[in-house]
């Protein structure tokens, strides 16, 4: 199909072939094709499973594999398990804490390690990460190994303290990971302009190389949310005195009993809430882009 | 910016040592005694855990771990990257917000949506049951099996491939694609010789990101495998549980020496210094 | 500053929380429960001393192991108004007894909470699979060929408990040295087939929903299953409509939880109020209904039994199912009780039977 | 009559609503060098990015060859680009830059580029004995591409660069990798925005001349957007003067310089002194006050005109010889001439001179009747 | 005397080994206008960023008003740039990038910036009622910086643009934003990195005017880097000739041009006759094989000297009066003049004059003695 300039009929129009170049129409079409069934296939890998958590949280059988009737009575059990809602308090508190301290550390680490050499750079990098690298349960075994040298002076110092520090242990990797590659492609002009205003660096950095990075930043914090929100084994071990969060509640459920539906609830409570928030938060910066541009 | 900000890098150097640096040299110590948790007083010096490393299980597992990681991670490339790419391409208003309402399904408990996924893997369960409701029968039966552990681990952990291929390709500067269509490339060729390599690091952080978790995770294998796939992190667990900190700290420092030297290499031979770490 | 705590190391889902909280009022305290999901778990917290706590709930071997390492202290049964000698079922007394017999203090240093034993739980609907189970018990759970053809098998993902099936289809004792000898044996027997699935409390939920026939799990995973059959709001079944069952062979391991008190607990006397709380027959029955495992104590026991007159129809099958699953003894048993206990073994058997099961499930 | 390349035929780009480019006619020329000059702002750029094919066109279309490419991909598009921010790619040192064109070409269009018969004697010469197969005449491309890549090094002045990092480059050296990117590929059409902003005058005028030797020697059209008025006088065959996207003038160096057809161009153009003055009589007009000798304007008798004079087009005399006397008002030193403002009945007039004039001395002046350009009075004036 | 205000003394700059910058010594006095003038590449820009801190020194020291600075931060140096790349804040538009330092530095400096006690008057007329409080004064100064930012866009002519993306700007436009973003600050030193390349004749010249006023009102001293002749010769009070990182040639403009030390200075700046000659006696030169007068020189007498005459020296005269006889070989409209290359006795000369000459013509020379400039030829040659 080639298009038609009214007006110009007299000219020909170019076509792509003259110029040694060939239209692979089909070839393109079927790798659209193809790109569309692997993205399809990929939201369906990470949405099934929620969607299946949702339909076992409306299922009135506590069986996993039967579905008796819709129902929204684990919804309302939720806040009838005292356990269960302390676990979920805990695990948002540590969760959020650790998320926004792992976010400004992360950032101004990885700030840090753009400016270092080579060499240290990559030693620095290789220790990064460990936390990735390690088994959870060694990281675990070994936080709780350098926290308890405290407990002579802190005898309740293993709590929400401790699981803070050890989430804020294990995100801080992620953080790096996702802020240090936007570092790169800065362009060192900015900052330096920004000195050269009169804005000292710290400010500067703020004003000028956040905004430009922060693409990144945000993703680290997507991530350090994401990894701690879920964490279980690095949290049993650091943790004590009875704070508990959701996943040691999780698994310490399992293992004896079945779990409630009411965390099927819960999860799907959560999913839908992100949601929400993502899509408020969107607004209301559109709104003040919307704003400032008038 | 680099003589302001470098002292920013020290409170993160001392932080590792302490944190990360400490316990493995505790774990290095700890592989070549024989003592019972972690208590040093009645520690013996020996050597047995290290007869334990060629056990054929341990190296199976250790290899099943390999095979499976570098099978995951690629597919995570290879998916990961169609996906942030066809966002980062789309003509949403605010992609950032369609990338982050696609990966939301990682904001649920990993371990309850692995048991999901298992439950959809075997024969019956309730999406199965609803079909059969409505008189559609249809069912997979793939739990147990490795395609079904690769899937476990790629529906875990491809958002952060996801979300660190689009933070990579979401700042090139779009005059360099000018530039290379202007320079006669197709916009395949384009694709290949100046978005690909500009994205590179955002593909290299999210490998490390699926990667290194992959190689020691052991609850995705566990419940996936239904307990008949052993990954090198199931066996470290074990150990642990058992409270042999002698065996389950060797293999643990084992395995971080021989795949941090394995990056450290590669980031040492990477003629350019650019593409890792 | 909060008040006092009394701080519990327990298993998920393994008590009643109302009458965690009428003790709370009783006592004018907080309760704090944190969960773990094995006994290695409680071992390591307790040993790490990061926390200390007030009472944790572990199984015989375990104890065994606790006090091993010098971790319990002695449980002050004067302090325990409730107690008295025989307030315990005959099964669990006999428990009690015979792990005495190799671990002479395990009297002094525990208080039972629920016990029970493991058993083969299979699908009713697979032919000929309950009257072959039934018949020769471990000889077909290990040999394919006595199966009926397709029955899927699982296996405890738990190497102790696998080294111990082993033992029983050899029958020899579940506490039998590993050496190489019956490493070897148990490496050979549990090779003699290819495990479907090895699990944990997946299996219950398999054999439920019929993408399992046969399994080895604990009593407590198959009560569970049926409870929830029986609860069901849209669709309750009898006792005698499920599916499935469970047969417990004489050869089998026996467990018991039970209340234990750390050495470096802060608040010894409220854990043996607590303790003395929950050997109130009242609380132990209501802990029991919410839990789903037999109690150890005869009062409460009677008061499960007395739910087959009730119009309640959980009740009454809470009722059959107890008196099914824990029958009392009677004088053609051996022993009060079925099964062995388990005792501790040392790390090195332990990273042996790893290995032993590793190496068989790597083959 | 020499054959048109590029036809634009009634473009139209608007951004935010805002138009930037109104209705553009242009006919370019095959081998014509031709100059883009305006304000800033004015939709020099835009212009080149519709032919290059970045942005799409409102309404008209762009005609290259005779055939309509509106919808032809910018790679396909016989059209090379300098830009005006360099866009290097910076995962590449120079010289992987400057061959980045030729080496991702198809294999068809790389033989294409060098001429497959060529290409075959050559490697027959060059490797006698051996079979003539395609992984052989790749190798002979591949080093023709690096033969390329070196003249072209050589060309802008940049041996010894041709590993270094981009971001290691100064701002003059980055815009001498851009050239040589373009030109390396030798395309029909070369747009240049501004390619030699940052270079210094040496180094440009050695530019100007290869620049002009390509186009003889390869037949290259060039497209120059510059804000260098001698480069744009020495170098176009034609050049246009465009103001908030409207063309205002089309012609030849001379023609633009020496009769602008409005004020814009005649302000825009170098400095001028735009008089009011009145036209007398064929031949005649009076200005300042005095009557004075012209040649070849046609206006009605008495019709008030504006009188053109560049500033070194007033010949200083000595007093008694001149038609105008002035006071000096300033006198700038300006590297070739001085620039003198002088004031003559009111008006100030700027005079460029090689000879050095006192500030608030007496000056005369006299002008040429060949060198005094009318225009008509703008209506809106 | 005038006082220094900058002192390079000794600075050395290499990278990677390479030297850069070596042993530079400049002064630079208060409210001056210096121009770097250079080859690409030579080591302008990093001089500058040594200036204004971005750069670390290998050696020597950089002394501004009479302190050593260089461990002062960039920003504590009373030093503003407007950068070669413009190094425009993406995330921000017009206004807000004008606006930014002004904004972001702490309250005390902006206090001490616009005058403490005179902003509290301000204070007091504008709101007579009320208390000066900190917020009042903040109030006040930020609307007096936008009132600064809107004077600085009238003064780059942005108008209306205030608002627009970064990216959505023309080359030039981002050239003025960049420009304005600096003298905002009105900073006692500003470095301009090329700043006014990327604007066409009219606005470069309008901005030179601006400049000069700005330069006189407010004291600051320039330091500039251009490639055009004609700008660095009009706007400097000095310019320095830099080549390979070393000093070449310091001085005024006119000295620069006429006698420009050595071949490089000569070459260099504009177009020049460098024609092997003798020095016979005082006063007096053979050159082209005719003896001629000179003016002002000392040499040993018969000592050979290179002979510099500019282009637009040689008086082109009818044949009965010329000194020198030559045959021209071109001839080229420049816009302002005709560029004619004549050969002498096999020497070609370029030869500048407003008057057109035919191609093949003879063409007769002459020069003022006063115009003839000797160098001693330079040792290596
Ligand atoms: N970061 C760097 N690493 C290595 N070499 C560099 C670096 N920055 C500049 N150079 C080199 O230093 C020399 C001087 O650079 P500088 O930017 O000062 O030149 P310049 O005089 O400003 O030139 P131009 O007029 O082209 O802008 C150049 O050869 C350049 O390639
Ligand atoms: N993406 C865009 N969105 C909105 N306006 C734009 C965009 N790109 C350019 N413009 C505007 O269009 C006008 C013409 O821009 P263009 O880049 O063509 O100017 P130019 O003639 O090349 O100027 P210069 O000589 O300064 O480079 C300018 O006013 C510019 O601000
Ligand atoms: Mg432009
Ligand atoms: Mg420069």
């Amino acid at each position: 199909m080639i298009k038609q300039y009214p007006g110009y009929e007299q000219y020909e129009v170019a076509n792509i072939e003259d110029y040694g170049y060939k239209e692979h129409r089909l070839t393109k079409k079927i790798f659209k094709v193809f790109r569309a069934i692997v993205i399809i296939f990929a939201v369906f890998l990470m949405y099934i499973p929620i969607f299946t958590i949702f339909l076992q949280s409306i299922n009135s059988s506590t069986i996993t594999s039967e579905f008796g009737q819709i129902t929204f009575k684990w919804y309302a059990n939720i806040f009838d398990k005292g356990s269960l809602l302390t676990a979920i308090r805990n695990t948002v508190f540590i969760s959020i804490w650790a998320t926004l301290i792992s976010t400004v550390l992360g950032t101004l680490f990885a700030i840090g390690i753009s400016t270092l050499e080579r060499k240290a750079k990559r030693h620095i990098m290789l220790l990064n990460n460990i936390p990735l690298l390690n088994a959870d349960i060694v990281s675990g075994i070994g936080l709780m190994l350098i926290f308890s040298s405290l407990i002579h002076i802190f005898p309740y110092f293993f709590g929400w303290r401790t699981m803070l520090l050890a989430h804020i242990f294990f995100t801080l990797p992620y953080v790096v990971l996702s802020v240090l590659p936007k570092l790169r492609e800065l362009d060192p002009n900015l900052f330096e302009a920004s000195l050269d205003l009169g804005v000292k660096p710290y400010p500067s950095l703020y004003k000028v190389i956040i905004p430009a990075i922060k693409a990144g930043i945000f993703s680290g914090m997507i991530l350090a949310f994401t990894m701690s929100f879920d964490d279980f084994v690095i949290s049993y071990y650091t943790t004590g005195n009875g704070f508990d969060n959701l996943s040691i509640w999780i698994y310490s459920s399992m293992g004896r009993k079945s779990l409630s539906p009411s965390v099927y609830a819960f999860s799907t409570l959560v999913t839908i809430l992100f949601f929400i928030l993502l899509i408020i938060t969107n607004l209301l910066r559109g709104r003040k882009q919307h704003h400032e541009n008038h | 910016m680099n003589k302001y900000f470098k002292k920013l890098a020290i409170p993160y150097f001392v932080w590792l040592y302490v944190l990360a640096i400490i316990p493995f040299v505790i774990m290095a110590i700890l592989s070549f005694v024989n003592n019972e948790g972690l208590n040093f007083s009645k520690a013996i010096f020996t050597l047995d855990n290290f007869g334990y490393l060629t056990t054929s299980s341990t190296v199976i597992a250790f290899m099943n771990s390999l095979f499976y990681a570098v099978i995951a991670t690629l597919t995570c490339i290879v998916i990961g990257y169609m996906v942030a790419y066809a966002i980062f391409r789309s003509h949403f208003k605010n992609k950032f917000l369609v990338m982050t309402i696609l990966i939301l399904p990682m904001w649920s408990n990993m371990l309850l949506r692995i048991e999901a996924l298992k439950n959809i893997m075997e024969p019956h369960n309730i999406i199965t049951d609803i079909l059969s409701k409505l008189g559609i029968h249809v069912s997979l039966d793939i739990a147990g099996t490795p395609l079904a552990v690769i899937i476990g681990l790629i529906s875990t952990y491809i958002p952060f491939m996801i979300l660190s291929i689009y933070t990579a390709l979401e700042k090139i500067d779009y005059s360099l694609e000018e530039a290379a269509l202007d320079l006669g490339l197709t916009e395949t060729k384009k694709f290949w010789k100046v978005i690909f390599p500009l994205s590179t690091k955002g593909i290299v952080s999210g490998s490390i990101m699926v990667f290194l978790p992959c190689m020691s995770g052991f609850a995705i294998p566990e419940i996936l495998g239904q307990g008949n796939i052993l990954l090198i992190g199931n066996v470290i667990d074990q150990h642990f549980r058992n409270m042999n900190y002698n065996l389950g700290s060797l293999l643990a420092v084992v395995i971080l020496i021989i795949i941090l030297g394995a990056i450290f290499l590669v980031s040492k031979f990477d003629k350019e210094g650019e593409t890792l770490l | 500053r909060q008040k006092e705590a009394l701080l519990i190391l327990n298993w998920g889902e393994y008590i009643n929380d109302e009458v965690v909280e009428r003790f709370e009022k009783e006592y004018n305290i907080n309760v704090v429960i944190s969960l773990a999901d094995s006994n290695e778990l409680f071992y390591s917290k307790i040993k790490s001393g990061t926390t200390a706590y007030d009472l944790v709930i572990p199984s015989e071997y375990m104890v065994q192991r606790m006090f091993e390492s010098g971790m319990l202290q002695h449980i002050q049964k004067e302090k325990l108004s409730n107690y008295h000698e025989d307030m315990f079922l005959p099964g669990v007394n006999g428990f009690i007894e015979s792990m005495s017999a190799v671990f002479p203090e395990y009297a002094d240093y525990q208080i039972p909470y629920f016990w029970g034993t493991f058993g083969l739980m299979y699908n009713k609907r697979k032919t000929g699979l309950e009257e072959i189970i039934k018949e020769k018990g471990w000889e077909a759970f290990f040999n394919e060929a006595e199966l009926p053809t397709g029955t899927e098998v699982g296996m405890y993902n738990v190497p102790r408990f696998a080294y111990a099936a082993a033992m029983f289809y050899n029958h020899l004792s579940p506490n039998a040295i590993p050496n190489e000898e019956n490493i070897a044996i148990a490496q050979r027997t549990l090779s003699m087939r290819k495990f479907n699935e090895w699990g944990t409390d997946t299996l219950k939920k398999n054999i439920q929903k019929r993408d399992l026939d046969l399994a080895f799990v604990y009593i407590g995973d198959f009560l569970d299953m049926l409870y929830q059959e029986i609860n069901d709001e849209v669709n309750p079944k009898d006792i005698s409509d499920i599916a499935y069952d469970i047969y417990i062979p004489d050869e089998t391991i026996a467990f018991m939880d039970s209340f234990v008190i750390p050495k470096n607990a802060r608040h010894v006397d409220l854990a043996h109020a607590f303790i003395n709380f929950f050997l109130d027959p009242q609380n132990a029955y209501e802990n029991a209904s919410v839990v789903g495992y037999c109690t150890p104590l005869v009062e409460s026991y009677n008061m499960i039994l007395a739910g087959k007159n009730s119009d309640d129809k959980y009740l009454q099958n809470w009722a059959l199912a107890i008196e099914k699953y824990y029958p009392l003894p009677d004088e053609t048993w051996e022993k009060p009780y079925k099964g062995t206990p388990l005792t501790n073994f040392d790390v090195n058997s332990l990273t042996k039977i790893t290995n032993m099961v590793n190496n068989v499930k790597t083959r | 009559m020499k054959k048109v390349l590029i036809d634009l035929k009634d473009i139209v780009k608007t951004f935010d609503g805002q138009t930037i480019v109104n209705h553009l006619n242009l006919q370019i020329y095959e081998n014509e060098f031709l100059t883009l000059l305006g304000p800033s702002g004015c939709g020099k750029t835009t212009t080149l990015r519709m032919i290059a094919g970045f942005e799409k066109t409102e309404a008209g279309v762009i005609i290259i060859d005779g055939k309509i490419v509106n919808d032809l991909p910018p790679y396909a598009r016989p059209v090379n680009t300098v830009f005006q921010r360099y866009a290097l790619f910076p995962h590449l040192n120079v010289i992987e830059n400057i061959v980045f064109g030729l080496k991702n070409s198809s294999y068809a269009s790389k033989l294409m580029f060098y001429g497959e018969d060529n290409l075959i004697m050559e490697a027959q010469d060059k490797y006698p004995n051996k079979k003539i197969t395609k992984h052989l005449l790749n190798k002979l491309i591949n080093e023709k591409i690096y033969q390329d890549a070196e003249y072209a090094i050589k060309l802008v002045n940049l041996q010894g660069l041709e590993y270094r990092k981009i971001n290691q480059l100064s701002g003059g050296q980055m815009q001498r990798v851009a050239l040589a990117r373009a030109i390396i590929n030798r395309p029909k059409i070369l747009l240049l925005d501004e390619p030699l902003a940052a270079l210094d005058l040496k180094l440009r005028q050695n530019m100007h001349y290869e620049l002009k030797e390509m186009q003889r020697r390869l037949g290259i059209t060039f497209i120059f957007v510059t804000h260098d008025q001698e480069e744009a006088m020495t170098m176009s065959d034609r050049i246009v003067v465009i103001n908030d996207g409207v063309i205002q003038q089309l012609g030849t160096p001379k023609e633009i310089y020496n009769e602008p057809v409005n004020r814009f161009v005649a302000d825009f153009i170098g400095e001028s002194n735009i008089i009011r003055g009145k036209y007398i009589k064929e031949n005649e007009i009076e200005v300042l006050n005095k009557r004075i000798p012209c040649v070849g304007y046609k206006f009605a008798e008495n019709e008030i005109v504006d009188v053109v004079i560049r500033p070194e087009d007033w010949d200083v005399v000595s007093l008694d010889k001149a038609v105008f006397v002035g006071k000096v008002i300033s006198s700038i030193f300006k590297g070739v001439h001085y620039e003198i403002i002088a004031k003559v009945e009111d008006v100030e007039l700027i005079i460029h001179t090689y000879e050095e004039v006192k500030v608030n001395d007496q000056i005369g002046l006299k002008v040429d009747p060949y060198k005094i350009h009318l225009m008509r009075v703008a209506q809106d004036e």
